[in-house]
């Protein structure tokens, strides 16, 4: 169990001793369930930090609008920034550190182990707590205990945690500099890849059917692309018209963009960006599930890159943000990769 | 800025475009092109008026770019280009589209073909528009040329190129020089003692002030392209110092180790300390540290306490050398195909059945049996010698599918010098049949079947075993249908030449191609034979294909005269279509870094950065590149992205 | 459906002229309708420009009104439908809608001085102010003009400019000295204080890059002027025109309908979003 | 007109709007038919975890909390084709305007907040210019409201904006969830057309009805709500705290996704792009697509500049823009308190907190 | 699926890289082996140099069929280009079966620059295959009105 006052007492310590400028952790938000990231600076506000099963976000993501702000800013980092980062968070931000995002001397993971267990599903919570708003949340044992003004409502975890973590392989933060809890690999709730293998038992006209449904519903908000800390191009590729322009993007640039795709959101497009994305995930997602998570029309997007991430580890026996210094699965090849789809 | 004003030249090519593609058609379609400013066509757009009219109406109408809608790029691609400077204009802002052979050649149906040939024609039209005006890149030449492998062909190369007044590296991977040759006994087709051919040559080398010889030494990698290698050269230790060894032998009759001795292909055993041939250049003992007891006084230390001229230094280390150099020769030949391969003949596990280099060990007057032939199992002399050809040349099916070219030669020779040791013996040649294409060759082998009365056989063996003191040979005469059975003494395999383990690894560190059998690619097979795909780096020998000394030695001199001709250039122009990287997308991933597979790109402050020297512009970075960030100029996604466009429009 | 707001009248390209070249060229551009005729405008008021398949542009209408035939328009070539504009050929045909914008309450100022301070493309919205009001010379006093550019290449319209020279006072200026330019160096707020032109009974207007007018604006009122004396006009992203699709909203105000002339009396009231 | 429909007869409804009361082939030719205006009737359903308008199919359930996206996309469609163009090199271009298809919709189940979209929506579209594309698919769309028993979502605050859950604002017909009936009442002359078309199958309300309805209404603005504890101050607070530091530390994690907009009933803003379908000859389509104040890029100027740089200043503009601007040219809050934007923001921005802290903030 | 049509002629993109299997279809040309005219070859220096990006947006653009072709393993002008690219193009392959793309939409193959007949024999049944399973409208962009 990890007692969150050792979270507040190092988030504390670290600040007041200057050793981190800022510490990026959960606190209790207003709109009920969520715990919503928190940008400590202030030692005095490090108990406003929490840990509970609600702790959803993947706060690498910050490590990222940080370093775009200090470039915006052309400022120089002083000290470290501290997170809190969950298994596949701290992946997260190995795969940053592979792809030299920042140095690792920038960063001070506070790793948090999910002990075996991991964080809810809002989606799947809220029909068990008929409509109640829970005020608190909390781990215990192999339940999830929810308070809501109906009083406290003890639910399985597996019954109400997100697919990922029922899945996870890792929930313990191998890369850090501090982890919280114990290291219960091993305790996955169900087999890695279960929900892809039961929509892939399918067949090819039902998966269709299903993936043509899920295109049309996406209004291309983007949140998918704007919560994932690998998403962090400054101009995306795909993007020939929203967010196109740094201030040093030149007219000709602007110009000659490439129009992969229009912002009308149709199917065609739609797919079209979400398979990019996916392919550009492809080896680096690690299925923090954050883009799933946010998208306000249920596409399943974490499938497309769990489809990648499986074929990655089944094909090319790759693992993302498993090493800082491993190999990019689209830049590296082996000779024993497969090639029969070759005809 | 303005538009571009592009000219679409049609070529009709006689008939050979017209007749299945309406090319009037082209021309229009083309000209509603939004950057077209001029069409025009032509029945032959590559004669004299033809061009002529290109250069004129670049003029005329001041075009800036150019699209030929005609036969492959690889035809007259440069003739369009030179005619587009010739006009005034960049040479890069014309390109051609390819309706012949990818169009009017194989589609009959006019309508269709027509249609495709807008297509293609289109998609170059929006291409060009995206085309920058770019120009050769210059860079200067390291006058230096290194030789990898120090067979026939190498020393050929190395001499030629050193007698041109060019600094030469030989690096040799074994303790001497020589290859392959130095095993041989004598050669066809005019039986002259292979050595004596030879060893003045590896003197000449090893005298040689334009030559440094580097045996026993390996290259680990290669940077840099044409003009301007990089390479790292591992030297081995021999523990043994040149310049101070006597070659007295003193050493060899304390090692109490012994081992196969490879160059007598394991017929006889040498020691852990040895010379692999009497006259090896350089003239020195090697300690073989993988047979060697331990370099320890404690341990051994025998060979140490009886060298009296202290050439022994167990404390030798490996070092590593980097050498620049402006152009690379390969020749690192080939090795035979591996009995054990040959289930049918016994997999390498029956007595007496050698392969072909063995034989000429046995009858090299300097081999382990002084030159007579005695049989490895008893010693005695074979009377019953069944030589085998095309033993695992020629068969797509389990084993090699070319012919080795080698081999019946060899064999014949094999018969004759049998003959001439043995002259009461029987030789037996199974054939599928004789190529004997070469100067003498077919008389040579003429000799061998009529004059030593060597018994030809035409057909394949399908089965040997060993009975006995025999070896059972069972085969077919397909001359006769019959079934033949030979009670052989020894049999001599005629295996197939493959490329060496060297040749291998080293294809891999220079990054070159091998071809589907495994040797070295020519970039050309008919053009450019001597020249690998790689800009600078040339082969030589039996590395490229099996063949004979003389065509080794034609290559090597070829090898050497395009090594010369290369760097008596001052500068060297490359194409300028390589990697350019937009720094403000970037993000200093270095995933293009990870994927270019000629270490032309690395990461400064956070960017990419791309050594155009290195670069050859296959543009695996930009299809690596997430962001879109690296593209090859006038290549680039932007263009790409509109001619898939164009394509289906 | 009638009144399409979005619907552009087509536009045949008469004139084109190469004001200003290099990295931040400038071309200005004559139109004139195809069919019937165009709109007419007022001194300020801007007109959304398309090319088809392109996009729309905002861009300031830089003739004058008095002027019916053709409508002139200045562009500098910044992204993506601007370089398209710069492709054009004469002849070509562009789409156009508009009027749009309130404009410079210009018969408000008859019988007063008017001071033009614009830099870089900032000339081009306060052209048509300059030309009417040199058209109706007696109608004013003083008209004085500041204008100046990067180097002596970015001044544009400078034939038109030394023209002016016998209506009005010309002072032109480039932000670093070079070979042959006898004129002010230096940028254009300094060149205003250096002139310092008297506030009596005058109305400044200002146009150009945001960092100068911010200048502009605290130089004219260290001279003296007062807000209600100063003009500017504010150039937000636009994609509509019609106060619909929100992105040159300013606190209240959509910018395209009741901008882009401010004075700097109504500016500062506004939150500072331009 | 006030009426009672039995739970069981909302498909009838639905099915006497949707089909031509004579029918063909029953005393009405095709072309009757197909002149005639009918109605094609959209219900709330569940489809993957979330509800969405949907065409009525015979199974409408009036169960819904409240649809994921709100109703504006009915006038406001996320992607809006203007026009068509053609051109042929050299020659001018041919512009073919393209028009909403003359239908009539009607939105069941709208939920008190998003029908006082409705009229916040209208003025944005009409004031100053008409808006066409708008109004002519406005005009033919009737708001089927239902009221709140209780608010459908814990973030609810309708109350707070000067809504009510029981609000008829925007609506052409209330209707109001009795148990196992309906109280339906007509608000607009379409919405007393509409209650016609449904003849028999609703029945006069009783007396009991009547006090039902009143005590459902009274017992659903009772349910406490989240609040805003100065709503009219709003304006004059933002005003003030326009370059509070607190709009950068509350806007520190938004990822800029734009779901609180994409999702409002009331945020109009939009893009106009060109869509081209050919290059030569070259056609293509000028679209308009929602767009909205929280992209990075909604105001960067070609140059670079961009005036509300920041997620705080872009926070700044939704928040000001709900409770201050529009408020200054309207006299009213843009936002109605569905709740949706807290709902469905990942990372927890709430405007309720925000709007709080700013009002109670003195700077 | 759609329904086969008899007159459907598919639209396919075919990419090929400039050292063999542009190569190789010059020497279909050269030796005038008839092939359907479906393809239409756009010619990149490398398969390594193809960006599944191209795959999707021919699609998205209406191709009803991708070709990408290029050296055999071990025969890359460039070592290894071809290498990344089966390994770009096995993911790009996985993921639009994944989400129900017919297979046969997308080919790659290796045609080397003396295999003409071959790069004949790929496009001709690769043309067949597409034409069986009718136009490709999955990916394809609508022009709606
Ligand atoms: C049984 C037999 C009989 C033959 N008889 C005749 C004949 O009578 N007449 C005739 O004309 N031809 C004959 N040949 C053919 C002849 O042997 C070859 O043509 C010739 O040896 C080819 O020479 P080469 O230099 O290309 O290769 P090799 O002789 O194989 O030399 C290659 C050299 O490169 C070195 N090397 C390999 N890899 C590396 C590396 N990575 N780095 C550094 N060094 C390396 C090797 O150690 C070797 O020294 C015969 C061949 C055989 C098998
Ligand atoms: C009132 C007013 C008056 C102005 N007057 C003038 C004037 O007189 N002269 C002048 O030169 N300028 C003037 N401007 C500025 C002018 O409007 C802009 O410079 C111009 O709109 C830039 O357009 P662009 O397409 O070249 O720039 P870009 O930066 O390329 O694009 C601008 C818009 O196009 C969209 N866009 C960008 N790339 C793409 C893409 N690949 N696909 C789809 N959409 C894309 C962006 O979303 C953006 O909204 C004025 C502006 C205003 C507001
Ligand atoms: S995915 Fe794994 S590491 Fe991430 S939250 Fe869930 S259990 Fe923890
Ligand atoms: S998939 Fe979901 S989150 Fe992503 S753009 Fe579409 S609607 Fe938004
Ligand atoms: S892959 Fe692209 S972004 Fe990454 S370093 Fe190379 S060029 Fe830059
Ligand atoms: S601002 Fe939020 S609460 Fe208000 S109407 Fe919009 S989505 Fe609903
Ligand atoms: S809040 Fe933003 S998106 Fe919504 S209407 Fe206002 S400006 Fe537009
Ligand atoms: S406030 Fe929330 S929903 Fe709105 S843009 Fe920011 S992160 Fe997205």
């Amino acid at each position: 169990m990890i007692n969150i006052q050792d979270i507040r007492d190092t988030a504390r310590d670290m600040l007041a001793k200057g050793e981190a400028r800022m510490v990026i952790g959960y606190r209790r938000g207003t709109r009920g369930m969520l715990a919503e990231p928190a940008f400590i600076t202030d030692p005095a506000q490090a108990d406003d930090l929490v840990w509970d099963p609600t702790c959803f976000n993947n706060l690498s993501l910050y490590l990222v609008h940080d370093k775009k702000f200090l470039a915006h800013m052309r400022e120089n980092p002083k000290g470290p920034v501290a997170v809190v980062a969950k298994g596949c968070d701290a992946r997260s931000i190995v795969v940053l550190l592979q792809e030299h995002y920042f140095k690792r001397e920038d960063v001070y993971i506070l790793g948090v182990s999910c002990e075996g267990a991991g964080v809810v599903d809002e989606r799947k919570l809220a029909p068990l707590l008929n409509g109640e708003r829970p005020s608190a949340a909390a781990f215990d044992g192999d339940d999830f205990v929810f308070t809501t003004a109906a009083g406290e409502k003890r639910l399985a975890a597996r019954e109400v945690m997100a697919d990922r973590c029922l899945e996870c392989r890792a929930p313990y933060p191998k890369e850090h500099n501090l982890v919280f809890g114990e290291d219960k690999t091993g305790r996955q709730l169900e087999a890695p890849f279960a929900a892809l293998e039961r929509f892939e038992a399918q067949d090819a006209g039902q998966r269709w059917d299903a993936w043509s449904q899920h295109f049309d519903r996406c209004m291309r908000c983007f949140a998918c692309r704007s919560v994932c800390p690998m998403c962090y191009c400054d101009e995306c590729v795909v993007d020939s018209i929203t967010f196109p322009v740094t201030a040093g993007t030149t007219a000709e640039e602007k110009a000659t963009r490439i129009k992969w795709i229009e912002r009308s959101a149709t199917r065609s497009e739609n797919i079209t960006y979400l398979m990019t994305r996916a392919m550009h995930l492809a080896g680096r997602c690690t299925d923090c599930g954050e883009c799933e998570r946010a998208c306000p029309v249920n596409v399943p997007i974490r499938m497309l890159n769990n489809k990648m991430e499986r074929e990655a580890r089944e094909k090319f026996g790759f693992e993302p943000g498993a090493s800082i210094g491993g190999p990019s699965l689209v830049a590296t090849f082996l000779d024993s990769d497969p090639g029969q789809f070759i005809r | 800025m303005s538009k571009k004003r592009t000219g679409v030249f049609v070529c009709h090519c006689g008939t050979n475009i017209a007749a299945t593609v309406d090319v009037a058609r082209v021309a229009k379609e083309m000209a509603d092109e939004n950057t077209v400013a001029f069409t025009q066509e032509y029945v032959y757009m590559c004669s004299e008026p033809g061009q002529e009219s290109v250069v004129q109406a670049i003029k005329d109408n001041k075009l800036d770019s150019v699209v030929v809608t005609c036969c492959s790029p690889n035809l007259h691609e440069k003739t369009f280009r030179d005619n587009a400077k010739r006009a005034g204009i960049n040479n890069f802002t014309c390109e051609i589209a390819n309706i012949r052979e990818q169009c009017s050649w194989v589609h009959a149906d006019k309508a269709k073909g027509t249609e495709k040939a807008i297509k293609i024609s289109r998609s170059i039209v929006r291409r060009v528009n995206r085309n920058n005006p770019l120009e050769a890149i210059a860079v200067p030449v390291t006058k230096r040329a290194m030789v990898i492998g120090g067979g026939i062909a190498g020393i050929q190369a190395a001499l030629d190129i050193a007698n041109a007044g060019i600094e030469v590296i030989l690096v040799e991977k074994q303790a001497t020089i020589g290859g392959r040759m130095l095993q041989l006994s004598e050669t066809f087709p005019t039986l002259d003692c292979s050595q004596c051919v030879l060893s003045p040559k590896m003197v000449e080398v090893n005298r040689h002030p334009n030559i440094r010889l580097m045996t026993y030494s390996e290259v680990q990698e290669v940077g840099g392209s044409v003009g301007n290698f990089r390479v790292k050269v591992l030297k081995k230790p021999t523990f043994v110092d040149p310049d101070k060894c006597k070659i007295c032998d003193h050493c060899t009759a304390v090692c109490p180790q012994v081992v196969p001795n490879e160059y007598e292909l394991n017929l006889n055993a040498r020691r852990a300390i040895y010379i692999p041939y009497a006259q090896a250049i350089p003239a020195s003992f090697t300690l073989d540290i993988d047979a060697c007891l331990g370099l320890n006084p404690v341990v051994c230390g025998k060979c140490k306490d009886v060298c009296e001229a202290g050439a022994i230094d167990y404390d030798m280390q490996p070092q590593t050398v980097t050498e620049d150099v402006g152009a690379i020769v390969v020749a690192t030949g080939f090795d035979l195909y591996g009995q054990e391969n040959m289930y049918e003949m016994g997999g390498g596990k029956v007595e007496d059945v050698l392969d072909g280099l063995q034989f000429e060990r046995l009858i090299s007057a300097s081999g382990a049996t002084h030159g007579h032939i005695l049989r490895p199992s008893d010693h005695k002399e074979p009377k019953d010698v069944v030589f085998i050809q095309c033993v695992g040349s020629r068969d797509p099916a389990k084993h090699c599918a070319y012919c080795s070219k080698i081999c019946c030669m060899y064999t014949a020779k094999h018969a004759r010098l049998y003959k001439k040791h043995v002259p009461d013996g029987r030789a037996y040649v199974f054939y599928i049949d004789i190529r004997s294409g070469g100067k003498g060759y077919e008389e040579f082998v003429q000799r061998t079947m009529e004059d030593d009365d060597t018994l030809y056989l035409r057909g394949r063996v399908s089965k040997l075993y060993r009975k006995g003191e025999k070896i059972k040979v069972m085969g077919t005469d397909t001359l006769t249908g019959q079934n033949v059975e030979i009670d052989a003494d020894m049999v001599v395999l005629a295996l197939a030449m493959v490329p060496s383990q060297g040749t291998v690894d080293i294809a891999k560190t220079l990054k070159i191609g091998r071809d589907k059998d495994g040797f070295l690619a020519e970039a050309h097979p008919k053009l450019r034979p001597v020249e690998s795909v790689t800009g600078g780096i040339y082969l030589a020998g039996a590395a490229q294909a099996p063949k004979d000394i003389p065509e080794t030695v034609a290559q090597a001199g070829a090898a050497a005269a395009k090594v010369i001709a290369l760097l008596s250039q001052a500068t060297l122009n490359r194409s300028p279509l390589i990697a350019k990287v937009r720094p403000s997308h970037c993000t200093g991933c270095g995933m293009c870094v990870e994927a270019c597979p000629f270490i032309a790109i690395r990461l400064e402050n956070g960017k990419a950065i791309v050594n155009e020297a290195l670069c050859e512009g296959c543009g695996s970075c930009s299809a690596t590149c997430l962001r879109a960030a690296i593209d090859v100029k006038n290549v680039t996604q932007l263009q790409i992205h509109e001619m898939i466009e164009a394509c289906l429009a | 459906m009638s009144d399409n707001i979005y619907l552009p009248q087509l536009a045949r390209v008469a004139y084109i002229k190469e004001e200003v070249v290099g990295e931040r060229s400038i071309k200005t551009f004559r139109v004139e309708a195809v069919d019937g005729k165009l709109f007419d405008h007022e001194c300020g008021q801007c007109a959304m420009l398309s090319i088809f398949g392109r996009g729309e542009s905002m861009i300031s209408i830089a003739s004058s009104p008095l002027i019916k035939e053709y409508k002139q328009f200045s562009i500098m070539r910044v992204g993506k439908v601007s370089s398209a504009f710069h492709e054009l050929e004469v002849g070509d045909v562009i789409g156009i809608r508009g009027p749009y914008g309130n404009n410079f309450p210009v018969d408000d100022w008859r019988g007063k001085n008017l001071v033009f301070i614009g830099g870089g493309c900032g000339l081009a919205p306060i052209w048509p102010v300059i030309t009417t009001a040199v058209a109706q010379r007696n109608d004013f006093k003083n008209i004085t003009v500041f204008y100046g550019g990067r180097s002596p290449r970015d001044i544009m319209y400078r034939t038109e400019l030394e023209k002016l020279r016998g209506s009005a006072d010309v002072h032109l200026s480039v932000d670093k000295a070079e070979e042959g330019w006898d004129a002010f160096c230096g940028f254009v707020p300094a060149n205003v204080m250096d002139k310092a032109p008297n506030p009596g009974n005058a109305i400044a207007i200002t146009c150009g890059p945001p960092i100068m007018i911010k200048f502009v604006i605290q130089n004219l009122r260290e001279i003296g002027f007062k807000d209600e004396q100063i003009y500017t006009t504010i150039e937000n992203k636009m994609k509509c025109g019609l106060g619909k699709c929100g992105r040159c909203n300013v606190g209240k105000d959509y910018v395209c309908v009741k901008g882009p002339v401010y004075s700097w009396a109504e500016l500062k009231d506004l939150p500072a979003e331009y | 007109m006030e009426k009672i429909l039995d739970k069981k007869q909302i498909d009838g409804w639905v099915a006497a709007l949707t089909e031509h009361p004579q029918g063909v082939g029953r005393g009405c030719n095709a072309a009757e038919a197909a002149t005639t205006t009918l109605w094609e009737v959209h219900t709330p359903a569940l489809d993957e975890g979330i509800w969405t308008y949907q065409p009525a199919n015979g199974t409408a359930r009036l169960d819904h909390p409240n649809t994921k996206q709100s109703p504006k996309e009915f006038a406001f469609p996320q992607r809006e084709i203007f026009f068509s163009f053609e051109q042929i090199k050299g020659e001018a271009p041919r512009l073919t305007q393209i028009v909403p298809k003359e239908q009539r919709h009607a939105v069941f189940g709208v939920r008190p907040c998003d029908g006082r979209g409705v009229p916040r929506m209208d003025k944005v579209f009409t004031d100053h210019i008409e808006d066409k594309y708008y109004t002519s698919r406005r005009k033919n769309i009737a708001y089927v409201g239902l009221a709140c028993n209780k608010p459908p979502s814990p973030n609810c605050f309708c109350l707070s904006v000067g809504g009510s859950p029981v609000s008829s604002d925007g609506l052409d017909v209330q209707m109001t969830d009795l148990g196992d009936r309906y109280f339906v009442k007509a608000i607009t002359e379409t919405g007393k057309a509409m209650m016609a078309a449904g003849g028999k199958l609703f029945a006069d309300p009783s007396a009991a009805d009547q006090k039902l309805l009143k005590k459902t209404h009274d017992d659903a603005v009772a349910y406490p709500q989240r609040k805003i504890n100065d709503p009219d101050g709003a304006p004059a607070k933002l005003r003030a705290n326009f370059d509070s530091p607190l709009w950068q530390e509350m806007a520190q994690a938004c990822i800029g996704c734009g779901i609180c907009t994409f999702l409002c009933p009331t945020c109009h803003c939009f893009d106009i792009n060109d869509e081209v379908h050919n290059k030569a000859p070259l056609s293509g389509q000028r679209v308009r697509t929602w767009d909205n104040c929280q992209f990075p890029d909604f105001t960067m100027h070609s140059s670079g500049h961009n005036p509300r740089e920041g997620t705080g200043a872009r926070l700044r503009q939704r928040v000001n823009h709900k409770f201050q601007y529009f408020h200054e040219n309207f006299g009213m809050h843009q936002c109605t308190g569905c709740g949706r934007c807290v709902s469905e923001c990942p990372v927890g921005i709430d405007i309720v907190t925000v709007v709080n802290k700013v009002t109670e903030h003195v700077g | 699926m759609s329904e086969p049509q008899a007159d459907f002629e598919p639209k396919i993109v075919a990419f090929l890289c400039k050292w063999c299997s542009s190569a190789g279809s010059d020497l279909a040309g050269v030796s005038r082996i008839q092939y359907p005219a479906n393809a239409t070859p756009i010619t990149i220096p490398c398969t390594g140099a193809v960006s599944p990006m191209y795959i999707l947006s021919a699609f998205n653009k209406g191709a009803d069929g991708v070709l990408v072709s290029g050296c055999h393993i071990g025969d890359c002008h460039y070592i290894e280009g071809n290498y990344l690219a089966r390994r770009k193009m096995h993911l790009t392959m996985e993921l639009l079966k994944f989400i129900g793309l017919e297979p046969n939409r997308f080919r790659m193959s290796w045609v080397s620059a003396a295999e003409g007949a071959k790069f004949a024999q790929v496009v001709t049944e690769f043309v067949d295959d597409v034409r069986k399973l009718g136009p490709q409208d999955k990916l394809r962009k609508v022009v709606s009105q």
